[in-house]
């Protein structure tokens, strides 16, 4: 008589090798009442994290080793941020005159997107990694910017001067992890660039996703890539380090995993 | 430029173009609010409607609502419009077109042949006029079929993408959600990676993975990795084992640009593909996804509400024979598609419209966690999706995917669907879960590990 | 009193009264709102669901939400509590009896024989715990059949309530619109007038008329003149050809006291319609209403949230053997349902509870102009309804009932129901139906006026 | 290939006996586009009108023959009063102070209820015509009580010492008619009254409603029974003058007009 058809206990170690949801069991076809209780609190909270404001003197004190400069969006504030991009694309009025020409190769724009926590926790580790591998470039200020967009970038970019920006934006919150951080780079930023013309790196976070140190080597990677090539997007390719790629072996290996 | 007007309860509406009928005419939802392009009130949008059911279907090819010249979606549209099919529907006004729809006149055949003969635009047109009973009515009467090494589409039946991502692309990790997915009968239409990271040596290698799971468990299903179109031809040229080619597309041409895609682009995959050869039953190998929103998102919307561009998109997808055609209903975000009522209504809308095209559509039932919407609104679209007779649907583990951070339908909630109603699998999918003890003879879902644990043992 | 409490993510939630944890287990709602029931946040919702899953069943039989001494449906529900059919889940707690529900044990036979064992605050604590899905998986295995001319509840089929409403009672009028749903195939479950006016020589004459439009068509169905119970009993008593008897009930002694009602008087009634043998397949003789919001709108809820007291109100239905009872679910207004997901996720939760209970539950799929909701909200909720296979629903000319001012479903919906997805009417109605012309031999309505012109040449 | 099933011409003759929508015909199952396109703008028409404001000086105009006061609710605006409804079912602060004692028979209470239409177009008619019937008894005040449910009428009648108050509200507007009027009648008017120790009268309307006539002629049989029987509710049973009720043969002739 004992309810939910016992899935479980097959799957713990399983169950190690991923952060999803795996190996609930089930009762019928239906989520256990305690994994679905689970899930909507997960759900509720994954629902404040949208609109938890980032504490930006915070981040200016963990990036006490930059020059840090602080811009707000053209949206005045998150509710009205929530249901207009274009308004998180662009800068407020008059904030272009807190962003002096700085030509320089490469520069840091951070974007709280979606989460704020993400850019919160991980953003200065990611410039301080990345910067410390791109020896040789002139890096420009980071530029701190609030209730903005990924395309935000572009127009400071452009008045700075920088010829290529990495943009650290705060992914939507998931129910199980709400602080991913986003890495966008645009070669030659100005209004109007595409989607088309960036590279991304995702998933930048402490849940099994990509290490600061990884990030930083693929940021390395790429702005030295762009910078040589003159450009950013679907042109060109990462090749990661095949020391960083699961070949076929693996693979193999993969499907062995659990069981062994 | 036409004009348009409507006299209602004694107040006169204008509108200035075909584009701004079809926009006002349109059930509200944020995207077109956000676009400035929304009715102004409840009564204006009825007006609107009466317009347009009056507007003939043919004038759709005389007027473009993108210029041909400058667009080549536009151009694709027009070219490939097939007059002999269109011409039973020809001199019916959209109003017309409605009614007769709704008739047990068009018949299952009836649509079939008629399919190359509709334009997106007069497909779109008439969904603004459609009840959300009607949307759920007609597609119910529609039959798609496409195969690979599974035949999706048949009656009785709906397919399933099994989606087993992971934030770092792990492969262990992505090996443990698809064996939890196949334990729940899921993954007949296809097993597919979101890869997280963007490099080909990683997307070949996640490919290898699936190709060497699908033949040790002699699976009939097909795998693909969602990577940039560019990627797979690469990928292909490179001689990893792909069956499916992925590409996410627009209805525009410079939507799809923001996407870095061209109709060159995707012809020529489709062709790689194709000469692959390795389907078994079938040879449909595209796999494409859309979703209302993503013009205007991408600032390439030409002033064209947000539905009607998306069923444009359908109009790439149809000029490449997928196997399956995915609308990710709620995913970019409430900017576009607000709560849960505009997100089933554009779900409900974008299955209609793409099954009248003649294509083979799904849909991603999901929502981010910044939209006013729930899993009981899942579980609303989902249901109604199945009664429309949906190709597939779109399941992660428990609803969460952890790395693009939305949620969609849950493995369990495809087993719902095919436990309380009665839906199989694609028939060489079910006679494989029948042989691994996950079904019984009538597809329901056993309520017992064994077939789970014979499951995790062939994978030792 | 108890005290409940609950560490959630580092907070700790506290509940004063069972009657709190499940006010505020309840998924939002308006009229909790107004009623100062509902949980703060989406946070303390999920506390009170937690520690609701955790309490065992059997606590509902020892505290009561509302006194026994001071209310006669906690008496009636304590007083009929079968202790033999509870014992199969009489260890469980609400989260493990909905994980049972939701299982494969959980059978149409075993279902059955537990109805007589669950109160209604047990039946009401697992819904809050249910997905939208398992509203509708559950009471889909659910198999209830009552009649009285026809037989509604069996496997196939879903029933119809021909509601033909006139402003002044006037008997041509109420005519046209009973013809009107008879050519859609309507009126299976009853044929059922809302008299304008409250006089007994009035609803008698409805009655006489309603009784020979059924005897000069031999339609197998029955009428109702949905009157106060006590002036049916007067009705009786003067002789006049009454088939049902209609009450409106409420979950509370003082709701009900509001309504006018007392157990006595519905017993009494029961008898008398009993007494009348006017069925021929069967006897049960009583139609009720019910519908969230009903006691708080009378001041009458002593703290409860309404959803529960709505399914109090099914404890007062099952004593008296309905034919069947309908939930008015967004009849009142958004007072107490405030939007269509309020509304469709209320008519989920009574249809399921109201089933669970052993009733023979239908719904009439509602909003009135003042509430946020339209027709697609309609659409949705009734799919959804006849896919958790309702026993009935409701339906009016053109949707738009003109006396009791609001929107319900129009005649075509059922026809909807019927030909798109081949939900038959009862087996009785559907002979005659055959007979007339009016449907096919798989009960598909006929694209043709011809049964309709054998109608209305009958009535000549 | 004509598309909607025409089942129109028939339903000519039987169309006239009711407002109701009938004879329609049919899209397969579905409405026909241009009825569907009807009922979508009697609806967004239907929603106007919950929040129209009642005039009430031209209301006052048209009661000019009698002594009016005005009240308002505890719902200081329409979205709250819609939300409301235990306020709209309460006087506002400081309303009572405009109600002196003024002890009589019965009173007339008008409530803007959920359509000023309703009790703007024909509040004045029935109280006029309700009154010339009422001869013999002490007639009060007329007072009018906006943004107000049907219980409002119980704390008025017993401020005023009414000994039963008749209350005309506006019933919330359907998609046919949008000013419909009911009349509540309440013997021994106190706060606290329950709805079953009420009478209703519903659909007094012009669009084959109750007459303004009939309404009277009800109203005053009523309140003749209630003063008399000292009780309104479920304990008085309105006997309709028999002139005015249909009887068998007239069902029976119901049934054959159609096609006469
Ligand atoms: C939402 C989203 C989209 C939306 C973007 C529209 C919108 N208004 O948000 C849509 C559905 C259109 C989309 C499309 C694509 N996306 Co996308 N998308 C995401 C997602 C889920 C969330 C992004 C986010 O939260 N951004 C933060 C907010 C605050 O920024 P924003 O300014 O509002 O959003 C901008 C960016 O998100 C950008 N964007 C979105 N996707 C991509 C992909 C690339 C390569 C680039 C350069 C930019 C970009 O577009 C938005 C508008 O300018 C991420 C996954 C994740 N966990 O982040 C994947 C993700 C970024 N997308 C991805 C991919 C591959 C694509 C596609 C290339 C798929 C394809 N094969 O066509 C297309 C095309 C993208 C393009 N070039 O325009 C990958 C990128 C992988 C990588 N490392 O390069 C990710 C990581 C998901 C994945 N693993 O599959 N995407
Ligand atoms: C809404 C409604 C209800 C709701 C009331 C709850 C609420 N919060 O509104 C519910 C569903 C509970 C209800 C129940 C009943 N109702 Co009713 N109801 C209506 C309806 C559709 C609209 C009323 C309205 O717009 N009021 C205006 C607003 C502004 O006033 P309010 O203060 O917000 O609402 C109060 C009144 O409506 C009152 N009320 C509602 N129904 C009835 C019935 C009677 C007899 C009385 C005295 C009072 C009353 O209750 C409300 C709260 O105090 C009318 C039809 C119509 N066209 O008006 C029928 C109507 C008034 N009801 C009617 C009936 C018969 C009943 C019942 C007696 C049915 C039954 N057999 O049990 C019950 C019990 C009523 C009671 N004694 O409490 C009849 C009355 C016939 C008559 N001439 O006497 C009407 C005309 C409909 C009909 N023809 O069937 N009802």
């Amino acid at each position: 008589m004992s309810a939910p058809t016992d899935t479980r206990d097959p799957w713990a170690k399983l169950r190690a090798a991923t952060p999803a949801r795996i190996g609930l069991g089930r009762a019928g076809t239906g989520l256990p009442t305690s994994d679905n209780l689970d899930f909507q609190f997960a759900h509720a909270r994954a629902r404040d994290a949208v609109h938890s404001a980032l504490d930006v003197s915070r981040l200016e004190q963990d990036l006490a080793a930059f020059e840090v400069i602080q811009v707000t969006s053209a949206a005045p504030d998150r509710a009205t941020y929530l249901r207009r991009p274009d308004l998180g694309r662009r800068l407020g009025a008059n904030e272009g005159a807190n962003l002096p020409a700085q030509p320089c190769d490469v520069m840091f724009v951070i974007a709280d997107g979606l989460s704020s926590a993400a850019v919160q926790t991980h953003a200065a580790a990611v410039i301080e990694a990345a910067s410390a591998k791109l020896t040789g470039f002139a890096i420009g200020p980071v530029v701190i910017a609030t209730q903005a967009r990924v395309a935000i970038g572009d127009e400071i970019g452009q008045a700075i001067g920088a010829r290529l920006t990495v943009l650290l934006v705060g992914e939507r919150p998931g129910l199980t992890v709400a602080d991913s951080l986003g890495a966008y780079l645009t070669y030659g930023p100005a209004p109007g660039v595409k989607d088309s013309a960036r590279n991304c790196l995702s998933n930048i976070h402490a849940k099994g996703g990509m290490s600061y140190d990884l990030a930083a080597e693929k940021i390395a990677w790429l702005t030295r890539a762009a910078l040589r090539m003159e450009l950013t997007g679907t042109g060109l390719k990462e090749e990661a380090d095949p020391t960083e790629i699961p070949d076929a072996s693996d693979a193999t290996q993969a499907l062995n995993t659990p069981q062994t | 430029m036409a004009h348009y007007r409507c006299n209602l309860g004694g107040e006169l509406f204008r509108f200035g173009s075909l584009g701004e009928v079809m926009a006002k005419a349109t059930p509200g939802r944020s995207g077109d609010a956000l676009a400035g392009l929304i009715a102004g009130s409840d009564v204006e949008r009825v007006a609107a409607q009466m317009v347009l059911a009056d507007l003939p279907l043919k004038d759709f090819l005389s007027e473009a609502l993108i210029p041909y010249e400058t667009d080549e979606v536009t151009r694709l549209i027009m070219d490939s419009h097939d007059t002999a099919a269109f011409a039973p529907v020809s001199h019916m006004t959209v109003g017309q077109f409605r009614d007769w729809l709704l008739s047990d006149q068009a018949s299952a055949p009836v649509l079939k042949s008629l399919a190359p003969g509709l334009t997106p635009e007069m497909v779109a047109a008439v969904s603004k006029l459609m009840r959300n009973r009607d949307l759920i009515a007609v597609p119910r009467k529609i039959d798609v079929v496409t195969s690979f090494r599974s035949t999706l589409g048949l009656a009785g039946r709906i397919g399933s993408r099994l989606q087993p991502n992971h934030p770092a692309d792990d492969l262990k990790g992505i090996v443990a959600s698809t064996l939890d997915g196949l334990s729940y009968a899921v993954g007949d239409a296809v097993i597919g990676i979101n890869p997280a990271t963007d490099n080909i040596p990683t997307a070949m290698s996640l490919l290898s993975m699936l190709d060497e799971l699908i033949a040790r468990y002699e699976i009939p299903t097909q795998s693909c990795v969602l990577t940039h179109v560019t990627n797979s031809i690469e990928i292909m040229n490179r001689g990893a084992p792909l069956d499916l080619v992925f590409q996410s597309v627009a209805g525009t041409q410079a939507a799809n640009d923001g996407f870095g895609v061209t109709l060159a682009m995707l012809k020529e995959a489709h062709e790689a593909a194709l000469s692959l050869n390795r389907g078994t039953v079938g040879n449909n190998v595209m796999y494409f996804e859309t979703g209302q929103g993503s013009a205007l998102s991408a600032e390439a919307h030409h002033g064209v509400d947000q539905q009607t561009l998306e069923v444009r998109a359908y109009a790439v997808c149809r000029a490449f024979d997928p196997l399956i055609v995915n609308t990710v209903v709620g995913f970019i975000g409430p900017e576009y598609l607000y709560d849960g009522k505009e997100i089933t209504r554009a779900g409900l809308e974008d299955h209609f419209c793409g099954k009248l095209l003649g294509l083979p559509m799904g849909c991603d039932v999901c929502y981010t966690n910044h939209a006013e919407a729930d899993q009981n609104d899942m579980d609303v679209l989902m249901t109604l999706l199945a009664d429309a007779r949906a190709h597939f649907l779109i399941a992660v583990p428990g609803a969460d995917d952890i790395m693009l951070n939305y949620q969609s339908l849950s493995f369990h909630d495809m087993a719902y669907l095919r436990n309380a109603f009665g839906l199989k699998a694609a028939p060489e999918f079910e006679s494989w879960l029948e042989g691994m003890g996950l079904i019984n003879d009538h597809g329901h879902l056993i309520d017992s590990t064994h077939g789970t644990q014979r499951l995790l043992e062939a994978a030792s």
